[in-house]
């Protein structure tokens, strides 16, 4: 071990507070540093998830404040796997944008960064911290930086976008905070694991109007519908990279933590209709509307935004070949729909607007791109034998074992749905003829960039043609979320209750 | 004495037989159509006569191997049609394909020629031959219809499809015509157009298309289409012999009822001006084939 | 067994190398591809044997590869025509661009299609069948023309296909507890009753788009037009087979567990005789060559599925039997459109004409086949239309008989169009530079013809393994009942023998040719076709006097009424429909940050109105 | 009831409204720093909220000090006072945030009326 889990926390903080000053000497060190720090996080927390896959979950304690008084952040199969996937993702975010706009000056691209690590460091918080409170701080880190970084182009609409997305935060901020003041006034503690324990002493009313909240207050970072207004603006103005990191790791972020909260906090076995109805209109609702979409990058938040219901869908169903389906849908989106924005923001590099029709014939100019593009847009819309295909099998399979009918017909017409819509993206890719006065004219893709787009494929293709490769993970994970008790007692072995 | 060389024998002597009988009778239809019009008209060797000629020619040009090969598919036609009908009842006498026979194979043997004709005549550049065959064409897929009813109601009542079984049917039970009338009426009705007489003789449209596909043709083509198509009419006789009227058990008899279901399209094309192509396709589609329906119904519920 | 896997691993790394090093050279690419084809070809056609399989897991589900006396059939439809069609493609593309993904995405289509056929369980089935989708998909959209329209018809009606027998398949596992299709079969009869009529129905949806039944086949007349003509024959002649496969195992091992199960295979049938019918009438109307044969294939997809569907021995023997015919015909008849646009640049009736002194090779093939595909004896196409029309009269299915018999009639015209539109006719002085297709297009025409001929004289050739394949389907052999090498017998014990009436049409055919060009060539000459007198005038040489414009038009006056409407319309308002309101779903976005707040609130109130159903 | 109930509802009701107060200047104020305005008052309304959780009558603040070891009974909650001190900071990050992007919006659009602000839409 290299660490433990309060550095991927700590590191970055630090980081984002150094990097300024040490700018001040050698300007490309803002580029760097972020780039280090991440990595050194993906490293810690791939160690520390190899590490209690063998000795059983890790929690530690601040600053020697024993929960339930302390906080103390989780390290368990569930939350090491979402914070490796998170790092990682983060430093092939990195990766890709190191040289982005190598043409950025100085100054936007320190912000740039330093976000983008606070970004990393916030959802990372999100997933591993064992407090609500603590929680809650790290979904306004998260929100913050999200703003700023949605407003990262003066030139454009990103302004408006942020602002959009800063008015639904704050409000859900509000919501939040009032769900944790009825927790904390009836149970008088703040920790998940007593709060866990002991959810049945609460009134059944506040219960419920709590859960309310709680689901109100994380539902905008989990872009459930009809709090996700703010989310194909925020996408369509925000750079590339960052689309891609929004996708790939706050969405990620926020259903974790409205997972956690149903499954753990409230303790609730069995179907959830709450989550399959709030699930299922977002899903159609948001593919629906992808499909008569302009802009390629407002199509890709649309189709995001779908998957994320999809994969509140398959948590709903409660059960175990439920939250695992979920979870590789969860994995599989936060590879594929970065791989898409990426590749997407080269394609449409030279225009603001970002419309589909602007990518006409592109792949005659950059086939690779192209190539990669496409790889993506068949695996997020589920054809065999790309990994996409098997997160959709699991589902349809855990649905039939629940016999929900309805739910399979559905999710099988939304695919027809995605299908229709990325085909046509790809019909323009390939199969039109580029001509300059509609198609912008291409930007010769970086080095790294490449990189990076090549990780992710490989990535789609090795889950896709040996999906045993990953399903293993996924299955103790699965255990891991169901399994209330063991939280429990792994959190609070250490002091035992206030409430005796 | 099934040896091949009786066979190829038996062949030939059916082919003269058809052949000689075709031309007679298509002579005779000439010499009754003029005295009708009241014309004294040629005499009924007159074929004979052009055939001999025709065949005695020689064609100084040709407009390609298909030409050729046209008017060979429209041999092949007629002569196997021909050679799978039963002449006669028992099969000592011209023992062809009989007992391999098979109505379907009929059908579609039989439309095996105007397909060689077509492209023969396709070759030779016609405006006329194309337009012609095209009106053929059109109207074989008028009359088949109704036709194949009857046949199917034959078939489907008797339980077999092969016509020496048919004949045997009928050795006992009575001729076809009287034991299902609706099969035979539609089938007649259909008859009326597969000899293209007018009002159907829109194919080879005389005075209108120059006479259709043989057109462009003369000397041995024109002898091969024309020797073709006599025994190809001789072939379409007896099979409605054996199918409705019980067969024949010797050459007169044969000749009488050949003859007897010979006078209808020709008395009807004799007192009837010529239809337009859909309107040919339209009559098909009428009258025939509410009686092909009613035969199916027939020979569905007796 | 170790040969399906290394016919499989050759196919992906000469998909790669053919993609990759195809970039390099041309004359590398097509040896890539060939050699893939050839080894994979020499590996199925020897190393196979039926009944042997191996067995993985993945996702914890049992899944098996491995090739039944069934699939062979169709596997060795598909492997021969991949073999064909391959060699015409390499000279038949030669000139046109990234060629590389072209080969690629033929050598997929070919590995998915033999995966389909090698799959014993329906989770492989299913992947093999979507690779087969969108590779086949990218073949359709190749040349660029209507993309968006022609494409996109093609990937959603595949989709919805492929999605409702997706949904069928989850249905069954989650029964089952097991995708290999034999468990299915046998677990079969316990599923509750709406679980029997609703499987085999989605099921069949999803075959019924591939092989082009008549309310699911709007795609097949752009696609089939649209991709390169080379792989149109493989895609018409394979892979729409992949269909009737399908549809077979369903209706003969499925339907027949279901009490009153016999219903669906009527309507089917009923679907395939309307399917054969309407097709001919709109394949009579085309003037291009290539819309007119995808509507044909449309039609004969039509009778195969009559066939299939009758399920009586003769029938299923009757409709495989046209299913391998129509394999080779069809694809035959794709490669001559495509040699003659290759040629003249143009595949339109009313452009072309009289090609037959140019290509009098293509010609030949195309004759052939085109006599196989009108079903006239003595060539193929006759067998599997009598086998087809006695087995309907033994299943006293009469109307049915009627129809397909209407059809099959009314093809005749656009059988005549085709030779004619084409190679007959006046010759042009626009088309006099055109040369003969080169030979490693006309060759595999050849040869593919030749097979139609073989099997009109031998059809026992292909009857034996069909016969195998369908004893593994639980009938009783046929053997020496309904045929033997030269001898077809029908439900009523009939027999048409076919060596003697060969010999006759043979004997009469070369007697009259011998006797109209007997001194032919010494005193005959040729004349060219603008030699004729029309109305007593010579032609001149500019003006083409060949009628091509409004063919067969008094034919189509008299069926006019029931081609008034499409149902292609139908789908397109239906589409559009679907357009708008979608288009009204993403309005619920307006662009105002308050209307979002405002949502916000509501959503909280209606969460605490139904607070008591929600949680 | 003794004067603790009063003053906890009083606190309460106090608090819903400014909420309330809030969320109608979010919902109804077309400008968009009145809209700020409105969020800034729902969070103070909340943290009155908060306080007033860990109210208790007569409390001392949660010190431990030498010679009231018997204090910790009187003491008050410090976990809610901790709570809206971080509370209070973040909404004023947020707010600052807000402000500038404010600015920001108009330069580009050169009004504050929200409603006139709607490139991105659909």
């Amino acid at each position: 071990m290299v660490g433990t889990p309060v550095f991927l926390i700590a590191i970055p903080l630090l980081a984002a507070f150094l990097i300024p000053l040490i700018g001040m000497i050698w300007k490309e060190s803002v580029r760097i540093i972020p780039g280090l720090v991440l990595a050194y996080m993906t490293v810690l927390s791939a160690s520390l998830y190899l590490f209690i896959l063998e000795n059983g979950t890790y929690v530690e304690t601040i600053a020697g404040w024993q929960a339930p008084w302390g906080i103390d952040l989780v390290f368990s199969p569930l939350t090491g796997l979402l914070a490796t996937i998170m790092t990682f993702m983060g430093f092939i975010v990195w990766l890709y944008s190191y040289r982005f706009k190598s043409n950025v000056e100085f100054e936007a691209a320190k912000k740039y960064f330093i976000f983008l690590m606070l970004l990393v460091a916030g959802s990372v918080g999100i997933v591993i911290t064992g407090d609500i409170f603590n929680q809650f701080v790290f979904i306004e880190i998260v929100g913050i930086s999200a703003y700023a970084l949605t407003a990262f182009y003066t030139g454009r609409n990103s302004a408006e976008a942020a602002f959009k997305y800063l008015i639904m935060g704050s409000l859900s901020a509000s919501a939040l905070l009032i769900a944790i003041i009825i927790v904390y006034a009836q149970l008088g503690t703040l920790n998940m694991a007593e709060i866990a324990a002991n959810i049945d002493q609460m009134n059944v009313h506040y219960r419920i109007i709590a859960m309310i909240f709680f689901i109100i207050g994380i539902g905008v970072e989990a872009e459930i519908f009809p709090l996700n207004g703010w989310a194909p603006d925020a996408y369509t103005e925000a750079p590339g990279p960052v689309g891609g990191a929004f996708s790939g790791i706050v969405v990620k972020a926020g259903i974790y933590a409205m997972v956690r909260m149903m499954f753990t906090l409230f303790d609730i076995s069995g179907p959830m209709k709450i989550l399959i109805v709030i699930g299922l209109v977002t899903l159609i609702v948001a593919e629906t509307s992808a499909l008569r979409q302009e802009k390629l990058k407002r199509m890709l938040a649309y189709s995001s935004i779908g998957q994320m219901g999809l994969v509140l869908v398959a948590f709903g169903m409660g059960t175990k070949a439920g939250v695992f389906a979920a979870l590789f849908l969860m994995l599989n989106h936060a590879i594929i729909k970065p791989l898409l924005f990426l590749s997407g923001s080269f394609l449409t590099f030279n225009t603001t607007e970002k419309y589909i029709s602007q990518i006409t014939g592109m792949a005659k100019k950059m086939p690779v791109v192209s190539v990669l593009f496409a790889l993506g847009a068949l695996a997020i819309s589920g054809l065999p034998p790309f990994s996409g295909f098997w997160s959709k099998l699991s589902v349809l399979t855990a649905a039939a074992d629940e016999n929900l009918m309805l739910i399979i017909a559905l999710v099988l017409i939304i695919s027809v749905i995605e299908i229709v819509y990325y085909f046509r993206v790809i019909n323009r890719l390939f199969f039109f003829e580029y001509d300059e006065s509609v198609s912008v004219k291409p930007h010769k893709p970086g080095f790294n960039g490449m990189i990076a787009l090549f990780i992710l494929a490989g990535l789609i293709l090795l889950i896709g043609f040996y999906p045993a490769s990953v399903t293993g993970y996924l299955d103790l994970a699965a255990d891991d979320l169901l399994n209330t008790h063991q939280y429990i007692d792994k959190v609070l072995q250490l002091g035992q209750s206030i409430i005796q | 004495m099934e040896s091949v060389g009786y066979h190829i024998l038996g062949g030939i002597v059916t082919i003269i037989v058809a052949f000689t009988v075709g031309l007679t009778y298509m002579g005779l239809s000439r010499k009754i159509t003029a005295r009708i019009q009241n014309r004294k008209g040629p005499p009924f060797y007159q074929n004979f006569i052009d055939a001999l000629k025709l065949a005695s020619k020689e064609s100084a040009i040709h407009h390609g191997f298909m030409q050729h090969s046209g008017p060979a598919f429209l041999m092949v036609s007629a002569i196997l049609s021909v050679l799978v009908i039963p002449v006669l009842n028992n099969g000592n006498w011209f023992p062809n394909l009989n007992f391999h026979g098979d109505l379907i194979f009929l059908i579609y043997i039989m439309v095996f020629g105007s397909l060689g004709m077509a492209l023969g005549s396709g070759q030779t550049g016609n405006p006329n031959s194309a337009i012609g065959v095209t009106r053929g064409l059109s109207q074989m897929v008028g009359f088949e219809i109704p036709w194949v009813m009857a046949l199917v109601a034959i078939m489907v009542k008797y339980q077999t499809t092969s016509l020496v079984d048919l004949l045997e049917v009928q050795q006992t039970g009575g001729w076809l015509m009287f034991s299902s009338p609706f099969a035979f009426i539609a089938g007649v009705l259909a008859m009326l157009g597969m000899f293209r007489y007018s009002p159907f003789d829109i194919v080879s449209a005389p005075t209108e298309l120059a006479s259709g596909p043989v057109s462009e043709n003369g000397g041995k083509y024109l002898f091969t289409m024309m020797s073709s198509g006599s025994i190809f009419a001789f072939a379409k006789l007896v099979l409605y012999v054996d199918l409705f009227l019980g067969g024949a058990s010797n050459l007169i008899e044969l000749l009488a009822k050949t003859f007897a279901i010979y006078m209808i399209p020709m008395l009807y094309g004799v007192v009837s001006p010529r239809y337009r192509t859909e309107q040919a396709i339209q009559y098909f589609w009428g009258w025939p084939l509410f009686f092909g329906f009613l035969a199916l119904v027939h020979a569905l519920v007796f | 067994m170790e040969t399906i896997l290394t016919i499989f691993i050759i196919f992906i790394a000469g998909t790669a190398a053919t993609y990759f090093l195809g970039k390099l050279n041309g004359v590398l690419r097509s040896i890539l591809f060939l050699a893939t084809l050839a080894a994979t070809g020499w590996l199925f056609f020897t190393g196979i044997t039926p009944e042997s399989g191996i067995e993985f897991r993945i996702l914890g589900i049992t899944m098996g590869w491995g090739i039944t006396p069934f699939s062979y059939i169709f596997a060795i439809i598909v492997m021969g025509l991949a073999l064909l069609s391959g060699i015409y493609a390499v000279k038949a593309m030669e000139d046109e661009k990234n060629l590389n993904f072209f080969f690629a995405n033929f050598l997929l289509t070919v590995m998915s299609m033999m995966g389909i056929l090698f799959s014993l369980d329906l989770i492989s089935f299913f992947i093999f069948w979507e690779i087969m989708t969108w590779s086949s998909y990218f073949m359709v959209v190749f040349t660029g023309k209507d993309v968006q329209k022609v494409g996109i018809k093609y990937i959603l009606f595949s989709a919805i296909g492929a999605y409702a027998m997706l949904m069928a398949i989850v249905f069954i596992y989650s029964f089952t507890g097991s995708v290999l299709i034999g468990d299915f079969i046998d677990n079969f009869h316990l599923f509750d009753t709406q679980m029997q009529w609703l499987i085999p129905i989605l099921l069949l949806t999803g075959f019924g788009v591939k092989s082009a039944l008549m309310p699911l086949h709007v795609w097949a007349p752009g696609a089939y037009s649209n991709s390169p003509m080379s792989y149109t024959a493989m895609f018409s002649g394979a892979l729409s087979k992949m269909g009737i496969y399908g549809m077979v195992i369903v209706l003969i091992l499925i339907v027949q567990q279901i009490p009153n199960g016999y219903w669906i295979k009527e309507v089917i049938a009923w679907m395939g005789g309307i399917t054969a019918a309407m097709a001919t009438l709109w394949a009579i109307k085309q003037d291009d060559a290539k819309k007119m044969l995808a509507y044909s294939s449309i039609g004969q997809l039509g009778y195969i599925i009559v066939g299939v569907a009758i399920g009586t021995p003769l029938a299923m023997l009757a409709g495989l039997f046209m299913a391998v015919m129509h394999g080779i015909f069809k694809s035959t008849l794709f490669m001559v459109v495509g040699a003659v646009e290759r040629q003249t640049g143009t595949s339109n009736f009313t452009e072309v004409t009289g090609l037959i002194r140019k290509m009098p090779w293509t010609f030949l093939a195309a004759l052939m086949s085109i006599i196989a595909l009108a079903g006239i004896p003595p060539l193929g196409g006759f067998i599997g239309k009598w086998m087809l029309y006695e087995s309907l009269m033994g299943s006293n299915h009469y109307l049915l008989i009627i129809m397909i018999f209407f059809s099959s009639t009314a093809a005749f015209l656009y059988c005549f169009k085709f030779l004619f539109g084409f190679f007959l006719g006046q010759e042009e002085k626009e088309w006099s530079h055109v040369k003969e297709a080169p030979a490693m297009m006309v060759i595999p025409m050849l040869i593919l013809a030749g097979f139609a001929f073989l099997l009109g004289i031998f059809p026992g050739l292909i009857l034996k393994p069909i016969n195998e394949g369908m004893q593994f389907l639980g009938y009783v052999s046929t053997t020496n009942r309904f045929w033997e090498m030269s001898i077809i017998f029908n439900d009523w014990g009939n027999a048409v023998v076919m060596m003697p009436i060969f010999y006759w049409i043979i004997g009469v055919f070369v007697f009259f040719l011998v006797f109209l060009t007997i001194k032919g060539y010494k005193t005959t000459r040729y004349v060219s076709t603008k030699d004729i007198s029309t109305s007593g005038e010579i032609p001149k040489e500019h003006e083409n006097l060949t009628f091509t414009m409004g063919f067969m038009q008094p034919f189509l006056r008299a069926v006019a009424p029931v081609m008034k409407r499409q149902i292609d319309k139908y789908y397109t308002s239906i589409g559009n429909g679907l357009e708008a309101l979608f288009d009204f779903t993403r309005r619920i976005n307006t662009g105002n940050g308050q209307t979002y707040a405002l949502y916000f609130v509501v959503f909280i109130i209606i969460l605490l109105l139904f607070k008591d159903s929600l949680f | 009831m003794d004067t603790a109930e009063l003053i906890r509802l009083g606190v309460y009701g106090t608090s819903i409204l400014l909420i309330l107060i809030g969320l109608y200047a979010v919902l109804t104020k077309k400008s968009l720093i009145k809209i700020i305005i409105g969020l800034s008052i729902i969070d103070g309304g909340i943290h009155l909220l908060l306080i007033g959780i860990g109210y208790v009558k007569g409390g001392t603040a949660p010190i431990f000090s030498p010679g009231s070891e018997d204090a910790v009974a009187r003491m008050v909650d410090p976990v809610p006072q901790a709570l809206v001190l971080t509370a209070i900071v973040i909404g004023f990050g947020v707010t600052a945030v807000a402000l500038s992007l404010i600015i920001r919006l108009y330069r580009h659009h050169n009004t504050l009326n929200i409603d006139e602000i709607k490139n991105l839409k659909w």
